[in-house]
């Protein structure tokens, strides 16, 4: 199945590849058509025509061929001779035989237009007409031009190509994880501390409280959180410890029970489960964390883990815990609030060491396949930069352009 | 821990009376301290000083009043840039609790400058769908956002007939407070559609942004109330966000005393407990 | 006493509704500060007022902004001469899916709703993020100027590009952090500190900020103590 | 049948906005654009669904008289007078009863709460912020130059100096290059993670969004 998959994607990158270069030559200018010009002396007539009218595809090989690029020479009389030349008209029609509408009013002095919003594809034929406010000058007309449909935007090339290598890694590691193959995941220092903190937590004979964040029960870290949670629940259960999980969300709340209870049952330790203490607090942030401070200070758990979504309630919960001496470790992917966990806690798993240290635990395919899938597009795109910058030095800019992308 | 008198256990009330003195004081009597400018802010300001008169820009309100005090300021400098610059404004927010904060600062901001509503500027309200709403503004601003803040169809305002999709904006100032915001708009917009794309977002977010700021993909950057002030400094015309800078110097110093004194406390009762 | 006047009155020309206003503001920023002392019940009636607010909000601003004009008005334009927009009917019925939620006998229909925009969003996300977030960084990285700028911009730059490699070596999985590796991922944590120490600073600079505004408001709008 | 067509109907959405993204071809974002709208409107019910669920988690709690019950009648009663001027029937316009309501005491209850932070960071700068290791000591260090250096104030203390001495320089230096290489890399993993996500996403392979049962 995954292999079908595979073999898929792969077709599909050449396939899009060779068509990207198929579609991606550029349009031929359309020849202009030269207008005699008709010298003019004043005012009371309409000033010069503009020179000669170009008319071609947008030169972006990666548009829906709704836009015409034009540009013209300016009016003799734009700036010099009479130098009457209010603006320029520029018009549009479908049909050789009439000037159509006019699709644009442009100031003197101005050479170029890209009309745009047509319909793809189809044959346009325009012309521009000098004029000074009251008259208007004869039309210069050029050829009829169409856009050009394209298939493929050949400024994502490189977007796609990383996309289906990237997606290859993490589809076949996903499959060698299903099928039992010992992927490496190297031990994160964090799981350590957590460990300690529990054992100490144990030593001292006071709780451990394990807060999974604020976030809903679809969020990531959540997830990330609960799996952790199971670990941690397993440790406690063995060494009967108290374990108390604090909530901020009603569904978050089950998932948790049913997480905790599972971990006790599976080291033969169900009677050990209490369920009060799995509790949902406030949906509110700071009554949430006001809650969980009043826990931290009444029952003194000697360890604090926070794992999962945390925002400005990290700080509230982080001082207090450290006011109160327990040791305390985090793990968020939240940025904004990592500096914070960084300076009060003992330890903090920082960003994708909270994924990692959930894919470690459980060992779960999907998760280990993203893991090491990434782990090793890391590799690619280290070796990319490195090899572009240097290339880049050196002055070889089409390996490095390749990857510009607008 | 140690017994007897002890620097960590004063109560922290008297650190919130010191805060709320350190406030309010250079609020009443302002120091008016000096103010640089910063690149990213440079930047930002000559990208729309050189957007030719007549041109459309976009303002897009993505903010809530948790985060008026950093980002209001930079709403009210931006559309008075713009109007300054006789530039017209299409106002469109992707958070629900922007458009009338938009509004407070238009319409004052419209009669100043004589600017009418639906040819000078057009507020489009709020639109929801975050990121898909930005992929539907690209293909079209009018089918996305069918009818103005007001309730008027987009049809009936004559500013919307110059306006289809991204090709018509000169410019996009994104204020940001969070999600969707800055990120999405450089995913979806910039990056799919090449709009100049300029943010202001709060301070809480400003650092996350610099990849973008270093990579172009952001013309500049407007970072929480200091990059306000800046903004304000350049357009000759100090507001809210000037007038907070001294009370924001002299909490921050403030902060900087705590942090050292807590860890000199801390670290002496350390070395007596090992003693 | 003409302060005072000012205080129940506002500045000449001020309409009740305004200098109400602001006192109905500043009693309820009192109540939220009243937090400081300790939790109360005056907190906790003003943060029950401000969910209901909130979601009383939300609910109109969607009818009014989105579901009138995107929904509403294209399936039933009434006199306005706008012709009907059938195809809206689709995502009018998904949209009822996904409220069916609250029915447990219907709710499974709301999968198909929730399905669709959990698929639009995947994928829109998954190209925003291919692009902007990665490939355009790589290409903004192996284009960091080095041959121009004068020594320190060189060494700067240098310094960011380590800097960017260092870091994903810290975020690598499969490999212990031993030996070059180790120091790599080593220097990368640096970075990675000096990065949260911008982020704290910048995080402090915004909570005060807001603090800031509020105190304007309470002493200028509400106390016309300040300018 | 229950989770097959919802599976079907994520797989043919998000090929389908992938392709989108690759092929400019007019007949694809035509197609694309129309989708683009039903997002807004489906997105918008599934909000309604949210503040449903507010709505039903409080009314629930009245019932049961439970904990606070009383903090629920507030909300609930808050949303209806609100709803009575903002509704269907009602304008929500600048001027508008709704409108007023929204400046004068959804503004400041929002904006005050999350002023609160301004003084907790302070407690906690005081009592908990400490320099327990040498990382932790960079990132405090790199914290007070920004703290400062972004403010009037570090321009007033290193006046005179070098201007490459000055705490301005030294901010904008730190934010420009370390700061700047740390995101761009949190930036381009947390790309990765996500792109990984929704590939698991699109290919049926992550279905926990679809619930539990069956």
């Amino acid at each position: 199945m995954k292999r079908t998959w595979l073999t898929f994607l792969a077709a599909a990158a050449v396939a899009t590849s060779l068509l990207g270069a198929a579609v991606a030559q550029e349009a031929a200018p359309v020849v202009e058509e030269e207008v005699p010009r008709e010298d003019v002396p004043l005012d009371t007539v309409a000033p010069a025509a503009p020179g000669a009218l170009t008319a071609r595809d947008y030169l972006d090989s990666n548009d829906a061929g709704d836009k015409i690029e034009l540009d013209w020479e300016l009016s003799p009389d734009d700036g010099a001779g009479s130098c009457d030349v209010a603006g320029y008209f520029l018009w549009r029609s479908r049909s050789a035989s009439s000037p159509g509408e006019i699709v644009a009013e442009l100031p003197s002095g101005q050479t170029h237009y890209v009309d745009r919003n047509l319909e793809p594809g189809a044959e346009y034929f325009y012309s521009i007409t000098a004029f000074d406010g009251t008259n208007e000058s004869a039309a210069v007309t050029c050829a009829p031009v169409a856009g050009r449909v394209n298939l493929f935007q050949t400024s994502r090339a490189s977007i796609l190509a990383l996309m289906l290598v990237f997606f290859g890694l993490v589809l076949v590691f996903t499959k060698l994880a299903e099928r039992g193959d010992e992927l490496f995941v190297r031990r994160i220092p964090g799981l350590n501390a957590i460990e300690e903190a529990v054992g100490r937590a144990t030593e001292m004979g006071r709780p451990v409280l394990y807060v999974p964040g604020i976030g809903e029960i679809d969020n990531i870290m959540t997830i990330a959180s609960l799996t952790i949670l199971s670990h941690v629940a397993k440790i406690t259960a063995r060494y009967e410890t108290p374990l108390i999980v604090p909530t901020a969300r009603a569904v978050v709340m089950s998932a948790a029970e049913e997480v905790v209870k599972q971990a006790y049952t599976e080291v033969g330790q169900p009677d050990a489960y209490n369920p009060d203490n799995i509790r949902y607090l406030s949906d509110a942030q700071f009554a949430f964390a006001g809650a969980v401070n009043g826990i931290m200070l009444r029952e003194k758990p000697a360890a604090n883990l926070y794992m999962g979504a945390f925002w400005a309630e990290s700080l509230l919960l982080a001082e207090t815990g450290f006011e109160a001496g327990a040791i305390q470790v985090a793990g968020t992917a939240m940025v904004s609030q990592l500096p914070f966990f960084v300076t009060a806690c003992d330890f903090t798993l920082m960003g994708e060491e909270l994924y990692a240290a959930s894919a470690y635990l459980s060992r779960e395919p999907k998760l280990l396949g993203g893991l090491k899938g990434s782990d090793w597009m890391k590799v690619v795109t280290i070796a990319l930069v490195v090899l572009g910058a240097v290339l880049n030095f050196m002055g070889f800019e089409t390996f490095v352009n390749w990857f510009r992308t607008q | 821990m140690s017994e007897g008198f002890d620097l960590r256990r004063i109560d922290r009330r008297i650190i919130f009376v010191l805060v709320l003195v350190a406030v309010v004081w250079p609020l009443i009597a302002p120091l008016r301290l000096p103010m640089d400018v910063s690149p990213p802010v440079q930047n930002l300001y000559n990208t729309i000083e050189e957007i030719p008169a007549g041109s459309i820009v976009m303002l897009a309100g993505d903010y809530s009043p948790d985060t008026m005090p950093e980002l209001q300021p930079m709403t009210d400098t931006f559309l008075r840039h713009a109007f300054r610059n006789d530039l017209r404004v299409v106002v469109a927010c992707l958070w629900p609790a922007s458009p009338p904060l938009v509004e407070r600062a238009l319409l004052p901001l419209a009669d100043e400058f004589g600017k009418v509503d639906g040819v000078d500027y057009v507020n489009l309200g709020y639109m929801a769908g975050g990121t898909v709403t930005l992929l539907g503004m690209g293909a079209s601003i009018p089918n996305t956002f069918p009818s103005d803040y007001s309730g008027t169809p987009v049809r009936e305002i004559p500013l919307m007939q110059e306006v289809q999709n991204f090709d018509d904006i000169a410019f996009v100032m994104e204020i940001s407070a969070g999600t969707p915001g800055t990120r999405e708009w450089v995913q979806q917009v910039q990056s799919r559609f090449r709009v100049a794309l300029g943010s202001g977002t709060t301070a809480v977010g400003a650092p996350n942004f610099y990849p973008y700021v270093q990579s172009g993909q952001l013309v500049g950057l407007l970072g929480g109330l200091k990059g306000a002030a800046e903004y304000e400094t350049l357009l000759e015309y100090p507001g809210l966000a000037t007038k907070g800078m001294d009370a924001q110097s002299v909490v921050h110093a403030l902060i900087v005393v705590f942090i050292i004194l807590g860890n000199v406390a801390y670290f002496a009762a350390r070395r007596k407990g090992r003693a | 006493m003409n302060w005072l006047h000012m205080l129940f009155n506002g500045p000449p020309g001020t309409p009740a509704s305004v200098v109400w206003g602001f006192w109905v503001a500043a009693i309820l920023t009192i109540s939220i500060y009243s937090f400081l002392y300790k939790d109360n019940p005056l907190y906790k009636f003003a943060e029950s007022l401000f969910v209901g607010l909130g979601a009383a909000y939300w609910l109109a601003l969607l009818y009014h902004e989105t579901l009138v004009p995107k929904l509403l008005h294209p399936l039933f334009p009434g006199g306005s001469g706008d012709p009907v927009q059938w195809i809206r009917i689709i995502p009018g019925v998904l949209a009822v899916f996904m409220l069916l939620r609250f029915f447990p006998k219907l709710s499974w229909l709301s999968r198909w709703a929730l399905g669709f925009i959990v698929g639009m969003y995947s994928a829109v996300n998954i190209t925003g993020f291919a692009q902007a977030d990665f490939v355009a960084q790589i290409y903004a990285t192996m284009t960091t100027p080095l041959n121009s700028g004068g020594a320190l911009a060189i060494i700067l730059n240098v310094v960011a590009i380590v800097g960017v490699c260092a870091t994903l070596i810290y975020f690598f999985f499969s490999k212990e952090h031993k030996g070059v590796l180790g120091g790599f991922a080593r220097l990368g944590i640096w970075f990675l500190m000096i990065a949260f120490g911008a982020s704290f600073g910048y995080t402090v600079m915004g909570r005060v900020s807001l603090l800031i505004g509020r105190m304007q408001f309470m002493l200028r709008d509400w106390l016309h103590i300040i300018e | 049948m229950r989770r097959e067509i919802p599976l079907a109907i994520t797989f043919l959405v998000g090929l389908f906005m992938l392709v989108d993204f690759f092929v400019p071809h007019h007949s694809v974002s035509a197609a694309a654009e129309e989708m683009k709208q039903w997002g807004t409107i489906v997105i918008a019910a599934s909000i309604l669904l949210g503040v449903g669920n507010l709505i039903r988690v409080h009314y629930r709690k009245i019932r049961r008289k439970q904990d606070g019950w009383g903090y629920s009648i507030t909300t609930l009663v808050a949303m209806s007078v609100m709803l009575y001027f903002g509704g269907p029937w009602g304008t929500i316009a600048e001027g508008s009863a709704f409108n007023w309501m929204f400046l004068n005491m959804q503004v400041p209850l929002q904006s005050t709460m999350f002023s609160l932070l301004a003084f907790f960071i302070a407690s906690a700068a005081y009592r908990a912020f400490r320099l327990r290791s040498a990382e932790a000591g960079l990132l405090l260090v790199a914290a007070i130059i920004v703290m400062l250096g972004r403010v009037p104030l570090g321009q007033l203390l290193t006046r005179g100096l070098p201007e490459k001495a000055t705490l301005p320089w030294l901010t904008e230096t730190i934010m420009t290059y370390p700061n700047m290489a740390a995101f761009r890399g949190i930036l381009m993993g947390a790309a990765l993670g996500v792109m990984a996500m929704g590939l698991r996403i699109i290919l049926g392979i992550e279905r926990s969004y679809l619930g539990g049962e069956k």
